[in-house]
């Protein structure tokens, strides 16, 4: 499809967008509708469509392997950490109000959030590597 | 609205299960799952919504007027379970990717006839 | 040694003796030197707790089934009374003249895999000592199904198809009844008195309907697969593919010998003699045991071959034992104890001269036998011995077992069962007196003569029959020190 | 940080140390580090099997992220999740520290820190269903172990393997499917997903559970009497049977066990079952009830005979095959009739045993295929033509089997024996007669499918009779199997620990107290 001009371009405009959209979900989470796993399905699915319009060796040098399985783990560990820092500092797991006085609670969602998105974004792109690799030998 | 949600849940569900049950192809047993699973994150979503009720989003009570909301919790409860789907229907998909690399088939009674002979 | 601890000695020395073989496996000289010290040390340790039975020693290894609040909990556990140390005393003296025997047989016989064999053995003799001292109903079933397993082994000895058949027959009969019968009647008795402890007198005294006490003994009768009777006893003949010493030890004296000191020990300690007599449970028993008793002496007429015609003797023999039992008066029961030890002694005898005879003239059917008793004297005088205390004629010891089964059928009345023990005593005539009179009296067959190695069978094997023999006969003066001996169990 | 956080940490480690296993790579770095991660899992489970046990209310809780138990999550374990959770553990330890080892013939090096993630996973979700005390957690818990074995199973090396995993996964899918309609269901009924508090508004009648002003047709109605909830409750009973591969829903079972790596088989057949078994008790006895369980819905009249089915046939299909892991597997078929059949009596004396049962059974048939393990590490056939002579040539892992072997049948100094017995004293105990018959029997047939191994295996001699020197298993596989089977036979003798726990875990299910 690289040769698809209008596709290209179109594309190239809206991933901005569509990443955008994820990160607006993502943050806004905590105010409204949204949260981690929306957020991180419609990142994906922006990487998803730079894959579908400039081919997966393109879109694998945006994402190699070796850092998508990083973030899978990172963003798991992020949301287990914020998680254990509630026992270490003397409360109960996934007790965010010793983070901070006030907004404990606020920042300890945010973190954990961050942490689903992270995992559930890098957990999809790489399914769809995986399906996409095996077609192709 | 009476039951009307439940009757479409159990034809949803009977739908799904026999595509599990009678299909051959193995990827059209994984879309009967899917329909299958669907149902029930319909009868969780139903059951969560309150007559008159709004969206679960906290609004600044108005005066003398309190908001009913719809219950949030079947909501959160089921996109775990969406999110459970999702991998199941991921994970059953690469395995037929590898059956069929393996076998050179997904019709499960010539797989089930290739184990026997072989 | 304190009493307790010559009992535990008595379980573990032939266990241990068992490893020894095993480590010895290399040289075959220290291998056999190692069962006969063990044996002749089992044979000290049984003899010096005869000395001790009176104070009942008794002790207990460690708790296997916790208690509950209607249940006692249950132990491995060992005691000696005087029966279990009667059948300890006969299985472990009996050990040292099997295993000269076997060192002769096996040897000249050349038989492969003679460490498993003695190996096998030792295990046997040990688990034959645990049934002996069980203290109560789940140590001894452990004890029988260990008897079991290690002597399989045996019975396939040779390894041929035929003798893996005869193994699953042996295996299938004796597991099978022990599992559906003899485990589901133990756990019975447990539910029923909360205890499965030995006790003078019995323990379900008070506790059951004797209609349930019926049923009861059905299943520790049925599930009791080595006594062999009618029609669980398809095992015995079939084990005869074994080699002979494994025939006379085991299949004369420790596995028929254990099946139905079981059933003895759990009428006298378990029901209790009173029980049993008062409320006729086992009067149905006794039939089984007459109709058993007949029909296998009937059978073993027919048979040509000779170790299986001793094996339907056997189970003609056990029957006797089980009657007693059932018959369930002071006299009958002492007769059924002293039957093991007079009967072991005659079958372990008749065993050997079988064996002697395959060893020194190759001979296994009756009709081959004419004229051999000239060149086999001294095997088949012996033969003749044990055939008449078998049969239960004076001078030799089966006479008295014999004598006290009889006189407890009067006691209760039960003319038929006499008339069935006499029958059964001409029976046994038939089949065995006409073992010798052909060895003896007929002309030798003409082509015979030329074949090699006609002659008496090595001396490791001929001792070992004599001595037994000779048993039998001494066994007649020691009636009285048994009957005293005995007299205590059935006491409460 | 004290102990109080042992009920979360017991989940969380696994599960945080799966990532790490992943970042790790190496595949001798991730294998240590599982090691670490599954050993300190066992210190946690036995601490808190000692605490529980020695406290008076014979069980913890924890309140997650601080919210009291009936709004947030409650981590809740007693006597019962305790001893569950010990067996899983030890199971776990031993597998892992082996695994390394097994995994050299079946699994790519290069995928082996995916594995042990995969497996850390899979011990998070099933020491995650133990430890909740929320029917919903229960749920997502199920599915993490599921998914990450459906993945174990399907690293197998044959292509057979695929096929089976995914026959467990449509299996594994519709039932935990099934399960989650079921809570949905109790959910919609009585509005909490905390068991304690749902065992408490289920007996409730219906107008004081719902809000007032709701209007309802039978005010007075106990909760528990309404179809919603004899649906929800015949949702969650069979989609844990299927999970708990209770014949007739079995199929999968069989094909898994026999085509999975074998650290994959000695790790599930221990503890994928059990704890499905652990599920179903907390939903018969400690959600809906003694009562309505088996008085309202009379399970046992459905329970007993296809617990007794599954001891008869399946037996007899093990008697039938010709591949050790398919007789194991099929033998794991009828065990778990025995656990079913505990559990049907509504006793406590037959709860006891089924738990005692599980803790035994979870041992012994995990080192029965460990020691399939030994045998493949040595030799590619499994099947009873090519274990010919095996008692020879490797005389300590036969042995092993021997003793494993003796287990299932229920020979006494074994822990199955202790098992059996239990059962069987259970159900003359409440005079069921043919019952205990059928159980004996079953052990009958056991002895005929074991014993055709151990024939194979000692007294049959090699069609190819190049009989060569002994050759054991390597000495650390050999250990581990050795421990597992030594722990039957030393629970087989010092019965206090699992006899004793689960009898005061039965009181308490019971609502007895002890």
């Amino acid at each position: 499809m690289k040769k698809h001009s209008i596709l290209r371009v179109v594309a190239k405009i809206l991933i901005p967008f569509v990443l955008l959209f994820a990160l607006y979900v993502q943050f806004h989470g905590d105010f409204g509708p949204g949260g981690g796993f929306q957020a991180g399905v419609i990142f994906a699915a922006g990487i998803i469509l730079y894959t579908l319009v400039f081919g997966l060796d393109t879109a694998r040098e945006v994402c190699p392997k070796r850092v998508l399985e990083c973030l899978v783990a990172g963003g798991l560990l992020l949301y287990g950490l914020v998680g254990t820092l509630g026992i270490l500092l003397g409360d109960r797991f996934l007790d965010y109000s010793v983070l901070a006085d006030h907004s404990g609670q606020h920042i300890g969602i945010l973190l954990v959030e961050l942490g689903v998105g992270v995992t559930v974004a890098a957990v999809v792109v790489s399914i769809f590597f995986v399906f996409v690799d095996r077609g192709r030998h | 609205m009476g039951l009307f949600n439940y009757w479409t849940v159990i034809v949803l569900m009977m739908v799904g299960f026999y595509t599990v049950i009678a299909r051959n192809n193995l990827i059209k047993t994984m879309i009967g799952l899917g329909i299958f699973q669907v149902s029930v994150f319909m009868l969780y979503i139903s059951m969560g919504k309150i007559a008159d009720g709004t969206a679960p989003i906290r609004v600044q009570p108005s005066a003398g007027h309190e908001a009913i909301y719809s219950n949030p919790l079947p909501h959160v409860l089921i996109l775990t379970a969406i999110v459970v789907g999702v991998a199941t229907t991921a994970l059953g998909l690469a395995l037929i990717i590898r059956i069929r690399e393996a076998y050179g088939s997904i019709e499960e009674d010539e797989i089930l006839e290739m184990d026997r002979n072989s | 040694m304190s009493p307790e601890c010559l009992i535990v000695a008595a379980v573990l020395l032939p266990l241990i003796s068992a490893a020894l073989v095993v480590a010895c496996h290399q040289r075959p000289n220290l291998r056999e030197t190692v069962t006969l010290v063990s044996g002749g040390l089992l044979l000290a340790i049984v003899g010096r707790l005869t000395g001790s039975v009176d104070a009942r020693p008794a002790i207990n290894l460690v708790d296997v089934i916790p208690g509950s609040i209607d249940q006692a909990a249950i132990a491995i556990g060992f005691h000696a009374e005087p029966l279990g140390l009667l059948f300890a005393l006969v299985a472990s003296g009996l050990w040292i003249a099997t295993s000269v025997y076997s060192i002769g047989y096996m040897r000249s016989h050349g038989e492969q895999h003679q460490t498993r064999f003695f190996c096998c053995f030792a295990v046997a003799i040990g688990a034959v000592m645990g049934i002996a001292f069980a203290r109560n109903l789940l140590t001894l079933f452990l004890f029988y199904e260990v008897l079991t397993l290690s002597t399989y082994p045996l019975v396939t000895h040779h390894g041929s198809e035929a003798a893996k058949r005869a193994g699953r027959t042996y295996l299938g009969i004796l597991m099978g009844t022990s599992i559906v019968g003899l485990l589901l009647a133990i756990l019975w008795t447990w539910q029923l008195a909360g205890t499965l402890e030995f006790k003078a007198g019995g323990i379900l005294d008070g506790h059951v309907d004797p209609l349930t006490a019926g049923l009861l003994l059905a299943l520790f009768a049925f599930g009791t697969g080595k006594a062999a009777l009618m029609p669980l006893h398809r095992w015995l003949p079939a084990a005869m593919v074994a080699p002979t010493p494994v025939s006379a030890l085991l299949h004369a004296v420790a596995v028929v010998k254990a099946g139905v000191f079981t059933i003895l020990k759990v009428g006298v300690y378990i029901f209790g003699i009173d029980l049993l007599g008062r409320g006729g449970s086992s009067v149905w028993l006794m039939y089984v045991a007459a109709a058993t008793l007949l029909s296998a002496s009937l059978v073993a007429l027919t048979r040509d071959n000779l170790k299986e015609r001793l094996a339907y003797s056997t189970i003609s023999q056990l029957a006797y034992i089980v009657l007693g039992m059932s018959l369930a008066t002071k006299s009958s029961v002492i007769g059924g104890g002293m039957h093991i030890v007079m009967h072991a002694c005659g079958k372990i005898t008749l065993f050997f001269c079988a064996g002697a005879i395959l060893v020194g003239a190759h001979k296994t059917r009756v009709s081959q036998l004419d004229g051999l008793g000239r060149k086999m004297p001294w095997t088949f005088a012996a033969f003749t011995i044990a055939a008449l205390s078998v049969i239960g004629l004076p001078p030799m010891g089966g006479c008295w077992s014999k004598w006290l089964l009889a006189l407890g059928t009067v006691e209760m009345g039960q003319w038929p069962l006499l008339a069935v023990l006499m029958i059964s005593s001409l029976l046994n005539v038939a089949y065995l007196m006409p073992i010798p009179l052909r060895a003896f009296f007929r002309e030798p067959p003409e082509t015979d003569d030329e074949s090699p190695g006609t002659g008496e069978a090595p001396l490791a094997c001929v001792i070992p029959l004599c001595l037994t023999a000779a048993g039998c006969v001494v066994l007649f003066f020691c009636a009285d020190p048994i009957y005293q001996f005995l007299s205590s169990i059935t006491w409460k | 940080m004290n102990l109080e956080q042992l009920p979360i940490l017991q989940v969380i480690l696994p599960l945080l140390a799966a990532p790490c296993c992943l970042l790790l790579r190496r595949s001798r770095l991730a294998w240590g580090f599982a090691v670490l991660v599954s050993c300190s899992s066992l210190l946690i489970a036995a601490t808190q099997l000692h605490i529980i046990h020695h406290s008076a209310s014979g069980s913890i809780s924890y309140e997650i992220g601080g919210w009291a138990a009936p709004w947030g999550i409650e981590y809740r374990l007693d006597r019962l999740g305790g001893l569950v959770l010990l067996v899983l553990t030890a199971i776990a330890a031993v597998t892992l520290s082996v695994a390394r080892r097994l995994l050299q013939e079946e699994v790519p090096e290069e995928r082996h820190h995916l594995f042990f993630a995969t497996f850390l996973l899979c011990l998070a979700g099933l020491s995650g269903i133990v430890s909740t005390g929320d029917l919903f957690n229960v749920f997502v818990f199920l599915e993490i172990a599921s998914l990450s074995s459906y993945v174990l199973i399907s690293m197998g090396r044959s292509r057979r393997a695929l096929v089976a995993a995914f026959q467990y996964l449509v299996m594994g899918t519709i039932g935990s499917t099934f399960i989650l309609i079921g809570i949905g269901l109790a959910y919609m009924m009585t509005g909490t997903l905390n068991m304690a508090d749902l065992a408490q508004r289920l007996t409730m009648t219906l107008d004081s559970v719902y809000a007032e002003g709701a209007s309802i047709e039978n005010p007075a109605l106990p909760v528990n009497q309404t179809r919603t909830i004899l649906a929800a409750f015949a949702f969650l009973t069979v989609g844990l049977a299927l999970k708990l591969a209770l014949f007739p829903l079995h199929a999968w079972l069989p094909n898994a066990y026999a085509t999975a790596p074998t650290v994959v088989s000695t790790f599930l057949a221990g503890t994928s079952t059990k704890v499905a078994y652990y599920v179903l008790l907390r939903v018969t006895f400690t959600i809906f009830g003694l009562a309505f369980t088996f008085g309202q819905v009379g399970l046992q009249f459905l329970l007993t005979p296809l617990a007794i089915m599954a001891i008869l046939v399946a037996s007899t299909i093990a008697i039938y095959q010709g591949d050790i892991r398919r007789i194991l597997a099929y033998s794991s078929v009828a065990q778990i009739g025995y656990l079913v059949l505990g559990l049907s009596f509504a006793t406590q004396a037959g709860l006891t045993a089924g738990i005692v049962h599980l803790f035994n059974h979870a041992l012994m048939k995990s080192g029965l295929f460990l020691v399939v393990g030994c045998i493949a590490t040595r030799q590619a056939g499994l099947t009873l033509e090519s274990i010919r002579g095996l008692g020879r040539r490797m005389p300590l892992t036969m042995a092993a089997f021997v003793v494993g072997g003796l287990g299932l049948i229920g020979v006494p100094l074994t822990s199955g024996f202790i098992s059996k017995w239990l059962l069987v004293s259970a159900a003359l105990e409440s005079g069921r007669w043919l019952v205990a018959v059928l159980v004996v029997t079953g052990s009958l047939l056991a002895v005929v499918y074991v014993w055709r191994v151990v024939e194979a295996a000692y007294f049959l001699e090699p069609d190819d009779k190049t009989t060569s020197e002994p050759h054991d298993a390597p000495a650390g596989l050999l250990a581990a199997a050795w421990v597992l089977l030594g722990a039957t036979l030393v629970f087989g003798i010092y019965t206090d620990l699992p006899v004793g726990v689960a009898r005061e875990a039965a009181a308490s299910l019971m609502g007895v107290g002890s």
